[in-house]
């Protein structure tokens, strides 16, 4: 284990950005998502959450596929190259961890989406413990350790210094190269604050009003029986159907294809969709699912049903906590699940 | 021509014009031998409420440096009052692209009769002149659309 | 270029006036109290201009007999102004002789008996405006 | 809140309404969701508290299509969009029961967070019965108070006012919440010269996901399919490709709603990125105000829009650079 | 897919001399949906069509781009070139490079970029048009005519020849107008009232023709072949039904004092009273601001005169609201006012006086009983002064910039009668040119000067200064014998420059006809539709197009007659058809298309829609196609874009705006 003074972290991202891209979380205009260190970013470690997941690192809200150049009748297609640099994404937590086991279930079981096969290559993790959890937290009911994420490397801040603890081979090929401003860390004192703070963690998630949410009854096996609920009826009236929930969710994984038409040729690239829009899977029949109703069960059904159906019983939902802080209309994921519970006893 | 002079600023500047006066303004510009720059190119459309700010807006998203709608003077609408409307909605449409840091000198509204070929063809120096003047558009360009 | 030609468009740049747009319908000589005095008359000024005889419009008379009671300005329904040509040619003349651009304040010290007072009075007409 | 409660109870019961759009507790202090009531013991959930600030004129598209009248309660800011719902024929007054309710100004969690305070247990002070100035919030990680002002949304201090423009009846007491200038901020921006202008919305608008929150949540953004989600203008986008296509949105969104938009503040109150999305409308109505004549929508039924009608003697699109 | 033909004109040279045209052509084939194009000479011509007519034949061509001069000039030739060819007209554009581009521009290599653009524009746009077939509306078969001077008289009775009903609106109580006021015509020396008081009378009495005067437009709606038109016949305060026309009212009216407006002003009218004698109808109205007894309330002496008990102070304004087919509007011209032309001192001496003036004094029924004589004094003038173009062809905002085309030949016809009638009396005219295109117009002038001895002098007058012994001081100049001329006259006549009626304007507004920077009402086409405005239906006569005199006038008149009953003979029209359509699955019932529609051609409906499966009744707009006229104002007002222009659709302009961005 190493250690770095909160007062060097510049020091140490500036020889980080040195040769590789640094994603970390950057406060802009008021708000902290995660963004490219630059000297004049505003770095905030300390906010708990990101309001975007940082799953974007990996699976950008949008990219290019390839580009069509028309020249007189001619077209040529220019292929979008795959990710090449290395870069480090500092801060993860430990619920965003596990949102990108999610996404590589998805993306990277066959066929790999070489795109995003090609970020997480190149892309070491450095994550961080949740200092201060939250009460919309409830990572816990997802077998998610807030304490200890995970990581090619695991960090801690606590008090002035942050603990480094390399885990992969990666990570502990990113500290050699940082070897000159990390202090080891190997003392006792170092292993007690460490475990002090997690244990402090582990306290708070345990009160949280959350973490005893029940996940019984949710399964790849109940399909039809909550297909077929009466409960979504009175569920999803509040819904707006804008996509908030799904575009700051680590997990949600949703894409759309597009072309864009630049004059000269056209530009084909996917951005993320949501299930919650009305154009969603659009086809030339028309929409499979034609009632907000059916678009908000989907997301739910995915999330704790369809998902752990096909994934050995792994939930696409990792108690992150961002759509109960941000749906404007008050629904989350917390409801749904307690209005079931309701309607069962 | 020297090679200097080829690489000099050729502005994309698109104009609206009414079909009833300013349409017909431009074609007196042209048959009075009245010459603006070829940087102009124009739209016919049937008034100048016909215009939509989002044509505006997706010509400078496509890399036109500058917008003038041209229509009949007010209280001369052939449609008799699409100009008053197209004039709040233009009014208003500048004030806000003004508000978000695009020069207030890179759209503009004149009215333009059939009769006023060399009105025409003054605006339009005149207009040409102010974007040389601002230079390219970059705020609002969709840098996708360049080649 | 000449210099006749020259001095013609730096009349026609001084005094900002189009002499093609004359239509000859001669109010400016109609209009003028000195009239009889001059040799080459206002409504000729504007072809000697167009005709770029300006050397002829120097030595003439009339350009130092205009009053620059500015009657011809007011009057020419053409905008065409045949005043301000001549006012223009004097000021070439006075350009010629070293004595280029002066600014009103200037004026009472360079008092010289050699300038013309026409010129004095046209001065102080044309800066009162 | 008994009051509204026994209120509703009542209407409810004498078969007036054949519903009530209201609020439902939420499973934390702050998140009380819309819901609809049909039988008395639903309202074992209802709550009507500092945190209610939705403006559920905009439920009453669908409410109207609902058989029988639905009960709706309504801030006096909401009843400015409910009125020009009306006059653009989107909700039905024949299918709306309107209880006015009195406003104290509203709470917005996002100030509170802002102020630093998290892992929330508990809020007190947000009843509409207290007399309180100050929220107690008692957290994981000790209490914390909050002045009521401090906490409110951005709209309730620059209030339009707490008369009801349409209403059954009335419950409840308002109390004057506004304190400050609803066009300052809009003035320090025209104040600013063009690259300071253009450097702020282009980092506020660098934030925007593209989630549809601002849009959807417009009681003026009532369209049945929205311009960018059709292929008429070849508009449709999902995503932020490209800073252009935010400005593109935000601006046409903007001009879309003018003359028509309420100023109710929804758009910047759901934003999850926070973006002041209530400058570009103001922007607009302040420039209505200056160039037409005070305008305030939905304040009647009958007067014209500003971009639906005109003066011979309007300002020429020139004003805008003159007045730089 | 569209199969596009590209056809590049030539015009000779007129576009061939500026942009490479074997360029565009070979350019054309590189875009999208073009597979063929040719250029030619000249497209217009029936070669040039027929080469087209065989192109779309044997490629089979959905759709066609002609490269050439203004779609408003030769659009609706193509479309017919394309219409015998079996293609639907509307799938034809226009890419204008001539007025455009050709005409403009010097340099090729710019020319033909530009000319490469606008083809791009077009083929892009007709890439997204779709077949239109135009729909058909009623026409209504009677006409209106604005104004009832010559003109306004000449339109109506060849109208109502025709087998028409025509309406006559005159603003003042009787019809005649300016020619009323005249006293001879040139070149013939014709007394104008003996010529025209016949074609009032034959007017009057046509079964055709219904003639209402002191009443004005006041509100006009509906569009070609359909016009509602409201006119407010103004409370005349005598009843026409009753009235013989004695005049007896007019005799005894104590209220004398009011300027006369048929005579200038020259002289006084009482307050009820009928322009001049041979006024039709020949029926008095009451000036109420002049009555005495609408000021006053007492008096009523007209009332106690009048046998025929035909005065009624209570009558009110009346409005009057018909149809029409077509409108021919004959408004006719004033003098300007002549404040900012001091210098001929008109406001300074009564003995200044305009040309329109001196008529009245020449007129037998004028303020002088047809004597010449000074206004002042009333001495007979031994010298007289005529000034040309005062006003006319003025650069500076004082005046006119156009030649009022009349005075020449008035002054002429003044010069001449006063000589003949006094031949002691001198008469000068300062000229700066003396202009006289017509048939034995010349001749006219030269007998003036050859005959009568006017003595014309070229020169405008620089100022006009009244003496103290109440005579006029002239101060000219003889350009030609290069001399200052000063002039003692008894009496200075000004050729004033005449101007379109003022309330021209008013009334192009409400007609939605152009109108110039002058007031002239624009023609469709200066010089192939020289009567007609623009705005289809609308007809011109007289000097409300530009000056005119009588003989032009008259022969202007027939032919905007020919051309309302040229529409006035069908049964029916074919509208146009872009016009404006609802979607019906986007539109949200919202009401503000119609709020802007200034036809109120939009209404909305409760309809059942299947939106994708979902099935309810929803409020939907409905466009009337006869009604709407195209402008697209609705189409911009529609948040979501339901409503669309067809031939102007907001994907035909964005694909414009694309291709000339690109």
């Amino acid at each position: 284990m190493y250690k770095i003074a909160r007062e060097n972290l510049t020091a140490l991202f500036q020889k980080i950005a040195a040769d590789q891209e640094l994603y970390l979380p950057v406060r802009t205009a008021d708000q902290v998502n995660f963004g490219v260190w630059t000297e004049d970013a505003d770095v905030d470690l300390d906010t708990l959450k990101s309001v975007k997941s940082p799953k974007d690192v990996f699976f950008p809200q949008s990219e290019t596929l390839y580009t069509c150049i028309r020249d007189g009748k001619k077209l040529k297609v220019e292929p979008e190259a795959l990710k090449e640099q290395d870069f480090v994404v500092f801060g993860m937590k430990a619920c965003d961890l596990k949102g990108v086991e999610v996404l590589d279930r998805v993306f990277l079981s066959d066929p790999v989406d070489s795109f995003y096969a090609a970020r997480r290559d190149h892309g070491t993790i450095v994550s961080m413990a949740c200092h201060e959890p939250e009460e919309t937290c409830f990572c816990k009911v997802f077998g998610v350790d807030a304490a200890d994420p995970q990581a090619d490397v695991a960090t801690w801040m606590i008090g002035d210094d942050l603990y480094w603890k390399p885990e992969t081979e990666k990570g502990q090929k990113l500290t050699e190269n940082l070897a000159d401003l990390l202090e080891k860390a190997e003392d006792a004192g170092s292993e007690a604050a460490v475990g002090e703070e997690q244990e402090k963690i582990r306290t708070i998630i345990e009160k949280l009003p959350y973490s005893n949410l029940s996940l019984e009854g949710w399964n790849g096996d109940v399909l039809m029986e909550k297909f077929e609920s009466p409960v979504w009826e009175k569920l999803y009236k509040p819904c707006l159907a804008c996509g908030t929930c799904t575009f700051v969710c680590p997990t949600c994984q949703c894409y759309d294809i597009k072309d864009y038409d630049t004059g000269h040729g056209v530009q084909r690239y996917r951005c993320w969709d949501s299930c919650m829009y009305s154009d969603f899977t659009m086809m030339a029949h028309g929409n499979n699912r034609t009632s907000q109703k059916e678009r908000f069960r989907q997301r739910f059904m995915h999330k704790l049903v369809y998902f752990p159906a096909n994934n050995d019983g792994m939930y696409s939902c990792v108690g992150c906590g961002r759509c109960v802080e941000k749906c404007p209309a008050a629904l989350n994921i917390v409801k749904v699940v307690k209005a079931f519970q309701e309607e069962e006893v | 021509m020297s090679i200097e002079a080829k690489e000099e600023f050729r502005p994309k500047i698109v104009a609206f014009c009414c079909n009833w006066c300013s349409y017909a303004g431009a074609d007196l510009a042209g048959s009075s031998r009245l010459s603006y720059s070829a940087d102009i190119k124009i739209i016919r459309v049937p008034c100048s409420c016909r215009v939509n700010p989002m044509f505006i807006l997706r010509a400078f998203e496509r890399g036109a440096d500058g917008v003038i709608i041209c229509g009949c003077h007010p209280g001369d609408c052939h449609y008799t009052s699409g100009n008053y409307y197209a004039r709040r909605r233009m009014t208003l449409l500048f004030s806000m692209l003004d508000y978000i840091g695009v020069e207030s000198g890179r759209t503009r509204v004149e009215w333009v009769s059939a009769a006023e070929g060399v009105k025409f063809s003054q605006t339009m120096h005149e207009f040409v002149e102010k974007i040389q003047s601002l230079g390219k558009n970059v705020r609002l360009e969709d840098l996708r659309c360049r080649k | 270029m000449t210099n006749q030609k020259k001095q013609a468009e730096l009349i026609q740049e001084i005094s900002g006036v189009n002499p093609l747009k004359c239509m000859k319908c001669g109010k400016c000589s109609a209009s003028c109290p000195s009239y009889n005095e001059m040799d080459i008359k206002p409504h000729q000024f504007v072809s000697y201009v167009i005709n770029e005889d300006i050397e002829s419009l120097v030595k003439s008379k009339s350009l130092w007999k205009c009053l620059s009671c500015f009657a011809c300005v007011q009057r020419c329904p053409r905008d065409v102004k045949p005043g301000k040509l001549i006012d223009a040619a004097r000021q070439i003349v006075e350009r010629q002789k070293g004595g280029d651009y002066l600014t009103a304040d200037e004026i009472p010290e360079l008092l010289d008996p050699e300038i013309p007072q026409q010129l004095l009075v046209s001065a102080f007409r044309r800066y009162r405006r | 809140m008994q009051e509204i409660v026994n209120r509703a109870k009542e209407l409810l019961a004498d078969g007036t309404v054949k519903r009530v759009l209201g609020w439902k507790a939420g499973d934390l202090p702050y998140n009380p969701e819309p819901a609809y009531f049909e039988k008395e013991e639903d309202f074992e959930d209802f709550v009507y508290n500092g945190f209610c600030g939705a403006n559920l004129s905009k439920y009453m598209i669908e409410a109207s299509k609902l058989e029988g009248k639905t009960l709706v309660f309504l801030k006096p800011c909401d009843t400015y969009s409910f009125q020009q719902l009306l006059k653009e024929h989107r909700v039905d007054r024949d299918k709306a029961y309107i209880i006015g309710v009195g406003c104290k100004g509203k709470l917005d969690i996002e100030k509170i967070r802002g102020l630093g305070i998290k892992g929330i247990e508990s809020i007190e002070g947000a009843e509409i019965e207290d007399e309180a100035e100050t929220l107690k919030i008692q957290t994981f990680y000790g209490e914390k108070t909050c002045a009521y002002k401090d906490a409110m949304l951005e709209r309730c201090h620059v209030c339009k006012g707490k008369d009801h423009m349409i209403y059954d009846e009335q419950i409840g007491e308002s109390k004057e919440t506004k304190d400050a200038d609803r066009f300052a901020e809009v003035e320090k921006i025209e104040a600013m010269s063009p690259e300071e202008k253009f450097a702020f919305f282009q980092k506020e608008l660098s934030k925007c996901i593209r989630c549809n929150a601002c849009r959807n949540v417009c009681p003026a953004c009532s369209c049945r399919k929205c311009v960018f989600d059709s292929n008429k203008f070849d508009s449709s986008q999902k995503a932020n490709v490209d800073s252009f296509e935010e400005k593109m949105f935000h601006i046409i969104r903007a001009f879309h709603v003018a003359g028509r938009c309420t100023d109710c503040g929804e758009c910047s109150r759901v934003c999850p990125q926070g973006i002041p999305l209530h400058l570009f409308n103001r922007k607009f109505i302040k420039d209505i105000n200056e160039l037409y004549g005070e305008y305030q929508a939905g304040a009647d039924l009958e007067e014209r829009g500003p971009l639906t009608s005109y003066q011979f003697d309007d300002a020429e699109p020139g004003i805008v650079a003159e007045r730089r | 897919m569209q199969r596009i033909g590209v056809f590049v004109c030539h015009c000779g040279t007129n576009i061939a001399a500026t942009v490479d045209v074997k360029k565009v052509v070979e350019m054309a084939l590189h875009e999208p949906g073009v597979v063929h194009a040719e250029d030619y000479q000249y497209m217009c011509s029936e070669a040039g069509q027929e080469k087209i007519r065989a192109a779309i034949q044997e490629k089979n061509l959905s759709g066609i781009v002609v490269c050439s001069c203004s779609p408003r000039m030769h659009e609706t030739t193509f479309r017919g070139a394309a219409e015998r060819a079996g293609l639907n007209p509307y799938m034809v554009e226009i890419a204008n490079i001539r007025e455009h581009c050709s005409w403009i521009h010097k340099d090729m290599e710019e020319a033909t970029e530009k000319a490469v653009i606008l083809m791009r524009a077009a083929v892009a746009k007709v890439n997204l048009n779709t077949p239109l077939k135009p729909g058909e509306s009623r026409v209504t078969k009677r006409a209106l005519v604005i104004g009832g001077g010559i003109a306004g008289i000449q339109t109506a009775l060849d109208i109502a020849d025709a087998g028409y009903p025509v309406d006559i609106v005159e603003k003042t109580p009787s019809i005649g107008g300016r020619m009323s006021q005249l006293d001879k015509t040139f070149p013939t020396l014709d007394c104008s009232a003996c010529i025209l008081t016949p074609k009032m009378v034959e007017a009057n009495a046509h079964p055709n023709i219904n003639i209402y005067t002191y009443s004005e437009v006041e509100k006009v709606s509906g569009f070609v072949g359909d016009f509602t038109v409201d006119i407010r016949k103004k409370a005349r305060s005598v009843d026409m039904s009753k009235c013989t026309g004695c005049g007896v009212c007019q005799e005894k009216c104590p209220s004398k004092k009011t300027p006369s407006e048929f005579n200038r002003g020259l002289n006084n009218r009482s307050a009820i009273y009928t322009p001049f004698a041979q006024a039709i109808p020949n029926v008095p109205v009451i000036d109420r601001e002049a009555c005495i007894k609408f000021k006053t309330g007492k008096c009523g002496i007209c009332s106690k005169v009048c046998q025929a008990g035909a005065i009624d102070y209570e009558q009110e304004d009346e409005i009057i609201t018909e149809k029409y087919g077509a409108i021919v509007v004959a408004t006719g011209f004033d003098m300007i006012k002549l404040d900012a032309y001091d210098e001929y001192a008109y406001s300074q001496s009564k003995d200044v006086i305009t040309s329109l003036e001196l008529e009245r004094i020449m007129n037998a029924a004028g303020p002088t009983g047809g004597h010449l004589e000074r206004l002042s004094d009333g001495k007979a003038p031994k010298e007289i002064v005529f000034i040309q173009c005062v006003g006319s062809r003025c650069a500076d905002n004082r005046g006119k910039s156009y030649c009022s085309k009349i005075c020449c030949m008035y002054t002429a016809k003044h010069a001449m009668l006063i000589r003949d009638k006094y031949p002691d009396v001198n008469v000068t005219v300062f000229y700066i040119d003396v202009r006289t295109p017509g048939k034995n117009f010349d001749e006219f002038y030269r007998r003036a000067v050859e005959e009568y001895g006017v003595n014309y002098i070229k020169g405008q007058v620089g100022k006009v200064i009244p003496k103290p012994d109440g005579k006029l001081l002239v101060q000219g100049a003889d350009l030609l014998d290069n001399k200052q001329i000063l002039k003692e006259a008894d009496m200075v006549v000004l050729a004033a420059a005449i101007e379109p009626n003022p309330d021209v304007r008013k009334i192009a507004t409400m007609l939605t006809a152009s109108i110039d920077t002058n007031n002239f009402l624009t023609e469709a086409h200066a010089k192939l539709r020289p009567v007609e405005s623009p705005t289809a239906g609308v007809f011109l006569s007289g000097v409300c197009q530009g000056p005119k005199d009588i003989p032009e006038t008259v022969s202007q008149a027939g032919a905007a007659a020919v051309k309302a009953i040229g529409l006035l003979a069908k049964d029916k029209l074919l509208t146009n058809p872009c016009t404006a359509h609802s979607d019906e699955l986007l539109c949200n019932g919202c009401s503000q298309c119609a709020n802007v529609c200034p036809y109120g051609a939009i209404t909305y409906e409760e309809k059942e829609v299947n939106d994708h499966g979902i099935r309810e009744v929803r409020r939907i707009a409905v466009v009337n196609d006869a009604l709407c006229q195209g402008c697209g104002a609705c189409t911009v007002t529609c948040p979501s874009g339901a409503m669309d222009l067809q031939g102007f659709s907001n994907r035909q302009i964005l694909a414009e705006v694309d291709a000339i961005c690109r």
